[in-house]
C-alpha cells in the first residue's frame, strides 16, 4: 500500500525525518520540502538514510557549524563531487559489510542531494562517472533552475527568458536564450538506472517514485521542481501550487525512464497554457516587459507541446522494451 | 624471519604494500607515470587477491571524491596519482586533510603541465605542500614499499588523523627495476592492523554531520587543530619507525645524514637524487673532500629541528630542488634557509633548481654542485640552474 | 549555542557529533506573518504538516496540534496548501506583545 | 670507495621486447645474490619507434638515480637501428653485440665503431626454436656469454620460474635451447 500523509504523519509522530528545525533556509523554500519527503519516504519504509549533499543552499543553510539540521548520517565534500562521494560511501558499506566489519542487519539507504548547479553544470561529470559504475544511491536534484545560493546566476537549467544576473534580460539580449538541458535524458542515457521526474505538488507520485528508487538494483536519480520562491520571485506561500501549475501546463513533466522505458506517470485530462505558470513568476517579468513576449511565450508553448508529445510517442515505442 | 628479495618497479612497490595493507576501498584513476600503480592493484582485486573494493572512477578529482567519503564511512581508503591527476584532485585534496581523513596515497611524482611533460620533477607535490597532508619522499623502490605501509600508521594514529603522500619521483623510481626487500604478508597485515574509525557516517546510531559551513566563528579553531596534529607527526613518525625497524631492519627518519660527521660541505635534496648524490660523496670522500648528504624523507611537516642540528656550523649547504616556485626561492631551499635564520653558526647557503621535467641529473651536475660549495662561491639569494643550457 | 569554545575542545575536522544541534536555533523570529490555526475547521488532512519546509507543524497520531512558533518563518505555505481554510497568516505586529 | 656498476645499454623499437630483457638480465643478476637496476627511458613514442632501455649492475647496493652514458656493452636488438648513435658514450673496452645477419664490416660501416664487435642471428635462432621472431632470449645468451655479470644457469632459473606456470614443457624447453644458443653461438671480432 502506497505512503499516504496521514500514515506518514503517523509514522513520525516521534520520530523525526532526519531533518530538523532550525535551518535556514528562506521561508517557503522548495527544497527542503523534496528533502524531506524523500527522507520521510525512506524511513518509513525502514531504511537508514546516510546522505551526502553538494555545496548548494540547502547545504549551507542546514548546517551552519556547530548547528546541524540532520539526524542521518551527512556528509557534504564540495560543490561538484556528491555523486563521486556518496559512491565512496556506498563502496565503503560493501566492502565493511563484505569483511564483516559492519553489522549486515540494516538497510541502507544513500542519498546524494544536489541543486542544478551541482548537477547539471559543474557536478555532470561525478554524477556520470558514479551512475555507469552502478553504485547503489538515490540522487535527488531539487531544482530550482539557477545558481541561488550565489544569489540568482543563470544554470545550465535556467528556462529561457528567466531573468538571471549573469544572463539578465538586457536591451539587446532577452535573458537566458537556451533551453534547459534535458537531464532526465542525459541520466537515462546511461541504459542501467531508473530516471524520473518529480515534484512535491504532486506528492503521490513523488512518493511512489521514491519507493520505486529505494527498491532498484542499481543507481536511481529524481530530477524534483523545487522553487526558489525568491528568485523565480513568486510569493513564499505558492511553492507547492506553482509546482502543480507546472506539471499542468507541461512545463514539468511526470514521467519516469526506467532502464530505457519511458513512462508518463501523470496525463491531466486538459492542459493549461503554459503562460499560466510563466506569467505568475516576475523572474519573466522584464521579458514579458519586452514588445516580442508573446512570440517568446509563444515558442515556448510549442516547445512543452512537442516535448510532452514526444514523451507520449516514447513512452509507446519503448514499451516492454528495456535496455536491460 | 623470511624475506623475499625481489627485483620490482617502484610502482609494483607501492602496489605490493597496497596489496598487503588491503584496504577496504581503492578508488583511482590511471594516469602516466602512476599507471602501472592502479593496473597491478586492479589486478590483484580482480583475481581475488584482496578483498579491497575498487572504485574505478571517471577522474582523480571522483577518486579522491570518493576517498573522502569511503574513509568518513569508516573505510581504510587509498588511491594513487601523478602530476595533473594531483592538480585535478587539488580542492578535495584540502577537504580530506581538512576532514581529518587517514588516507594514504603514492604520488609518482611528475612535472605538471603546461607545456604537457610526463617525466619526473616535483612540481605536482609541491603545489600541495600547504594542503594539510604528510608528505614523505622516496630514494628508491625499497623506500616506497616502506613508507607506504608506514604511512598507514602515521595517518591512522590518534594524535595525527592526517592524510599522507608517499612520493616516489616518476619513471626513474616507478619504472625502474630494483631490489626490494618484501615483508611477509602477515607481518605487514599485524603490522598496520585493523582503522579505528573515528565518527563513522555509517554508524546511524550516532549520527554525525561531515563538511559543515564553518565560518569565522570557528573555522580559524579547526585550522589550529590541524597544525597541532602536524605536530604530532614527528612524535608519532618517531615511534612507528622504531616499531617498523623491529619488523625489518629498516630504520627511517625525518632525514637521513650521509657521511655528515665531519662534513663541511652538505648537499640536501629530496627523492631519487639523494642515490646518485651519495655516489658522489663517495667519490668525493676518496678525494679528500670532506662532503655530505642530508636526505630529507619527511618534507611536510618540515623537520626544522633537524636542519638546524645537522646543518648548523657546516661550511656551506647546497640545496636541490626539483621544482621552481616562480617569483620565489626554490621550496625547499626556502625551508632550509628559513629554518637556518635562528641558529648561531650559519652555513654559506646556495640554492640549485634540477631536472625539471625529467632533465636527467648525473654524478657530473652533482660534483659541480659541490665543487661551487667547496670553492665558497655561493650567493644565498642567487638560484642557480643544474643541467640547464645558459 | 553557548559560549564559544577552544580549539581543543570541538571535534576535529569540523564534525558536528551531536546530530540535530540546530533545533536549538530560533528562526521564529524570522517571522512577519504569523499563522493562526482554527481548530474548529480543521480536518486533520496533514497538508501543512507534510509541506511545511521548517517542520514547524505540530502533530500527534495523524492529529493537527498546533504551530511551533520557535521555528515558523510564516511563509504561509500551510495556509496556501489547506483546503479548508483552517489557518489563517495575521501580521506578527498583532502579537507583539505576547510571548511564544 | 665507490660502487663499481657495470652499465649495458639496449636499442631496440618499442615493442621488440627491450624493457623486458633488461628487466629479466636484473631479476637473474638479482637471484645471484648481485645488484641490478633495470630501466627503460620512456616518451611518447609508439610501437616501431627506436627506444632505450638501461641495466646498472654491482656486487654492491647501487644508490644511483641518473641515466647511462657511458655504457660497458651496447645491445642492439634491431640491426636497422645501426648508426654511430647507438655507440655513444661507450667505454673504450666496451662490446657492441648486435642481433643481425650482416657482417662485421657493414656494422662497423654503419656505426663508425672500432671496438670489439659480437654478432648472432637472435631472431633467427628464434624463429627456429621457440617459432617466433621474438630474439630476447636469445640475446640473453649472448649476454651472458660477453658480459660475464650474469650467469646462464641464473637466466635459465630465472625463465624457468618465470615461465614454468604460463608455458607448456615443450615451449620452456624451446625457450631454454633458444637462451643457450644465444650463448653458444655468438661470434665476436676484435
Amino acid at each position: 500500500m502506497p505512503l499516504t500523509m496521514k500514515k506518514l504523519a503517523e509514522i513520525f509522530t516521534d520520530k523525526d525525518p532526519g531533518l530538523t528545525q532550525g535551518h535556514r533556509m528562506c521561508p517557503g523554500c522548495g527544497a527542503p520540502i523534496t528533502v524531506k519527503i524523500a527522507l520521510m519516504t525512506a524511513k518509513a519504509l525502514g531504511y537508514e538514510p546516510v546522505i551526502g549533499f553538494a555545496t548548494g543552499c540547502m547545504e549551507v543553510s542546514s548546517t551552519i557549524y556547530p548547528y546541524t539540521s540532520w539526524t542521518v548520517p551527512y556528509i557534504h565534500n564540495a560543490f561538484e563531487n556528491v555523486a563521486a562521494t556518496i559512491s565512496g560511501v556506498e563502496t565503503a558499506y560493501r566492502s565493511l559489510k563484505k569483511s564483516g566489519k559492519i553489522p549486515s542487519d540494516r538497510k541502507y539507504a544513500f542519498f546524494a542531494f544536489g541543486g542544478d548547479g551541482g548537477t547539471y553544470d559543474i557536478g555532470l561529470q561525478s554524477l556520470s562517472g558514479a551512475i555507469e559504475r552502478g553504485h547503489k544511491f538515490i540522487y535527488i536534484l531539487y531544482d530550482n533552475e539557477g545558481y541561488m545560493n550565489t544569489g540568482n546566476q543563470r544554470s545550465g537549467s535556467t528556462p529561457p527568458g528567466a531573468d538571471t544576473t549573469t544572463a539578465p534580460v538586457g536591451k539587446k539580449i532577452p535573458g537566458k536564450l537556451q533551453l534547459k538541458k534535458n537531464i532526465v535524458e542525459i541520466v537515462a542515457g546511461h541504459e542501467y538506472v531508473y530516471a524520473a521526474t518529480a515534484t512535491a505538488g504532486e506528492p503521490m507520485d513523488f512518493i511512489s517514485k521514491i519507493e520505486k528508487a529505494l527498491t532498484f538494483e542499481g543507481p536511481s536519480f529524481l530530477a524534483v521542481l523545487s522553487p526558489c520562491v525568491r528568485y523565480w520571485r513568486v510569493p513564499e506561500n505558492r511553492t507547492i501550487d506553482i509546482t502543480k501549475l507546472a506539471v499542468q501546463t507541461k512545463y514539468w513533466p511526470l514521467y519516469e525512464v526506467d532502464r530505457g522505458v519511458y513512462k508518463v506517470t501523470r496525463k491531466p485530462s486538459s492542459f493549461k497554457p503554459v503562460s499560466e505558470f510563466v506569467k505568475v513568476q516576475d523572474r519573466f517579468r522584464p521579458l514579458l516587459q519586452k514588445p516580442d513576449a508573446e512570440e517568446i511565450i509563444d515558442e515556448l508553448q510549442q516547445y512543452v507541446d512537442k516535448r510532452w508529445e514526444r514523451l507520449l510517442a516514447l513512452e509507446e515505442a519503448t514499451k516492454d522494451k528495456p535496455v536491460r | 624471519m623470511k624475506l623475499t628479495r625481489q627485483a620490482i618497479t617502484g610502482a609494483q612497490a607501492a602496489a605490493y604494500a597496497m596489496k598487503q595493507i588491503e584496504p577496504d576501498v581503492v578508488a583511482a584513476y590511471p594516469i602516466t607515470p602512476q599507471t602501472p600503480i592502479v593496473e597491478y592493484f586492479a589486478k590483484y582485486v580482480a583475481d581475488g587477491v584482496v578483498k579491497t573494493e575498487m572504485i574505478p572512477v571517471e577522474s582523480e578529482h571522483s577518486a579522491m571524491s570518493a576517498l573522502v567519503g569511503a574513509a568518513a564511512a569508516g573505510a581504510r581508503a587509498m588511491t594513487a596519482t601523478s602530476a595533473n591527476g594531483l592538480a585535478l584532485m587539488h580542492e578535495i585534496v584540502y577537504i580530506a586533510a581538512s576532514l581529518r581523513l587517514p588516507i594514504v596515497m603514492p604520488v609518482v611524482n611528475r612535472a605538471l603541465s603546461g607545456p604537457i611533460n610526463i617525466h619526473c620533477d616535483h612540481s605536482d607535490t609541491m603545489a600541495e605542500r600547504d594542503s594539510g597532508w604528510i608528505q614523505l619522499f622516496c630514494e628508491d623502490a625499497q623506500e616506497v614499499y616502506d613508507l607506504t605501509i608506514m604511512a598507514v600508521r602515521i595517518a591512522e594514529h590518534e594524535n595525527i588523523r592526517l592524510p599522507v603522500m608517499v612520493n616516489q619521483d616518476g619513471f626513474i623510481i616507478s619504472h625502474g627495476v630494483e631490489a626490494v626487500e618484501l615483508l611477509p604478508d602477515d607481518v605487514v597485515k599485524s603490522f598496520v592492523g585493523q582503522l579505528k574509525p573515528l565518527y563513522p557516517l555509517l554508524d546511524v546510531e550516532n549520527p554525525v554531520t561531515y563538511g559543515p559551513l564553518d565560518l569565522y566563528d570557528y573555522y580559524f579553531e579547526h585550522k589550529r587543530q590541524q597544525i597541532e596534529a602536524m605536530k604530532n607527526v614527528f612524535e608519532v613518525f618517531s615511534k612507528i619507525s622504531e616499531e617498523y625497524y623491529k619488523i625489518s631492519g629498516r630504520k627511517y627518519d625525518y632525514v637521513e645524514p650521509y657521511k655528515m660527521e665531519d662534513a663541511q660541505y652538505v648537499m640536501v635534496a629530496l627523492g631519487s637524487t639523494n642515490g646518485t648524490i651519495k655516489y658522489v660523496v663517495d667519490q668525493l670522500r676518496e678525494e679528500g673532500k670532506k662532503v655530505g648528504l642530508l636526505k630529507i624523507w619527511m618534507f611536510r611537516p618540515f623537520p626544522k629541528a633537524e636542519i638546524q642540528r645537522y646543518l648548523t656550523g657546516r661550511k656551506a649547504v647546497v640545496v636541490l630542488d626539483r621544482s621552481a616556485s616562480f617569483g620565489a626561492e626554490a621550496p625547499l631551499y626556502e625551508a632550509v634557509k628559513s629554518s637556518l635564520y635562528e641558529v648561531a653558526s650559519k652555513p654559506l647557503l646556495g640554492s640549485f633548481v634540477y631536472g625539471l621535467g625529467g632533465r636527467d641529473v648525473n654524478p657530473e651536475l652533482i660534483r659541480y654542485a659541490f665543487e661551487k660549495a667547496i670553492s665558497h662561491e655561493l650567493v644565498a639569494d642567487q638560484e642557480l640552474y643544474l643541467g640547464l643550457r645558459e | 549555542m553557548a559560549e564559544l569554545k577552544k580549539w581543543n575542545e570541538v571535534p576535529i575536522g569540523g564534525i558536528i557529533t551531536e546530530p540535530g544541534t540546530a533545533r536549538k536555533y530560533k528562526t521564529g523570529d524570522w517571522r512577519v506573518k504569523r499563522p493562526v490555526y482554527d481548530r474548529s475547521k480543521c480536518i486533520d488532512c496533514m497538508m501543512c504538516w507534510f509541506y511545511c519546509p521548517d517542520l514547524a507543524i505540530i502533530q500527534e497520531n495523524s492529529v493537527m496540534k498546533g504551530i511551533n512558533y520557535f521555528y515558523c518563518k510564516g511563509c504561509g505555505i500551510c495556509a496556501n496548501v489547506c483546503p479548508r481554510n483552517a489557518i489563517e497568516m495575521r501580521p506578527e505586529t498583532e502579537f507583539s506583545h505576547e510571548e511564544e | 670507495m665507490p660502487a663499481k656498476y657495470y652499465e649495458i645499454r639496449w636499442h631496440s623499437r618499442a615493442g621488440q621486447g627491450a624493457k623486458s630483457a633488461s628487466q629479466l638480465l636484473a631479476e637473474a643478476v638479482l637471484d645471484m645474490g648481485k645488484y641490478a637496476q633495470a630501466f627503460p627511458e620512456y616518451g611518447a613514442e609508439r610501437s616501431g619507434a627506436p627506444m632505450r632501455a638501461f641495466n646498472r649492475i654491482s656486487d654492491g647496493k647501487i644508490t644511483i638515480h641518473s641515466s647511462v652514458e657511458k655504457p660497458n656493452v651496447v645491445v642492439v636488438i634491431d640491426d636497422t637501428l645501426l648508426s654511430p648513435a647507438v655507440v655513444e658514450g661507450i667505454t673504450e673496452d666496451g662490446v657492441l653485440i648486435v642481433n643481425t645477419t650482416h657482417p662485421v664490416d657493414y656494422i662497423r660501416k654503419k656505426t663508425h665503431f672500432n671496438g670489439k664487435i659480437c654478432t648472432l642471428k637472435a631472431t633467427d635462432i628464434a624463429l627456429e626454436e621457440i617459432k617466433r621472431g621474438i630474439p630476447n632470449t636469445v640475446i640473453l645468451g649472448a649476454v651472458a656469454k660477453i658480459t660475464n655479470v650474469v650467469t646462464l644457469e641464473s637466466l635459465e632459473q630465472k625463465i624457468k620460474n618465470m615461465f614454468g606456470k604460463k608455458l607448456s614443457e615443450e615451449m620452456l624447453e624451446a625457450n631454454l635451447r633458444a637462451l643457450r644458443r644465444g650463448y653458444e653461438e655468438v661470434a665476436c671480432d676484435g
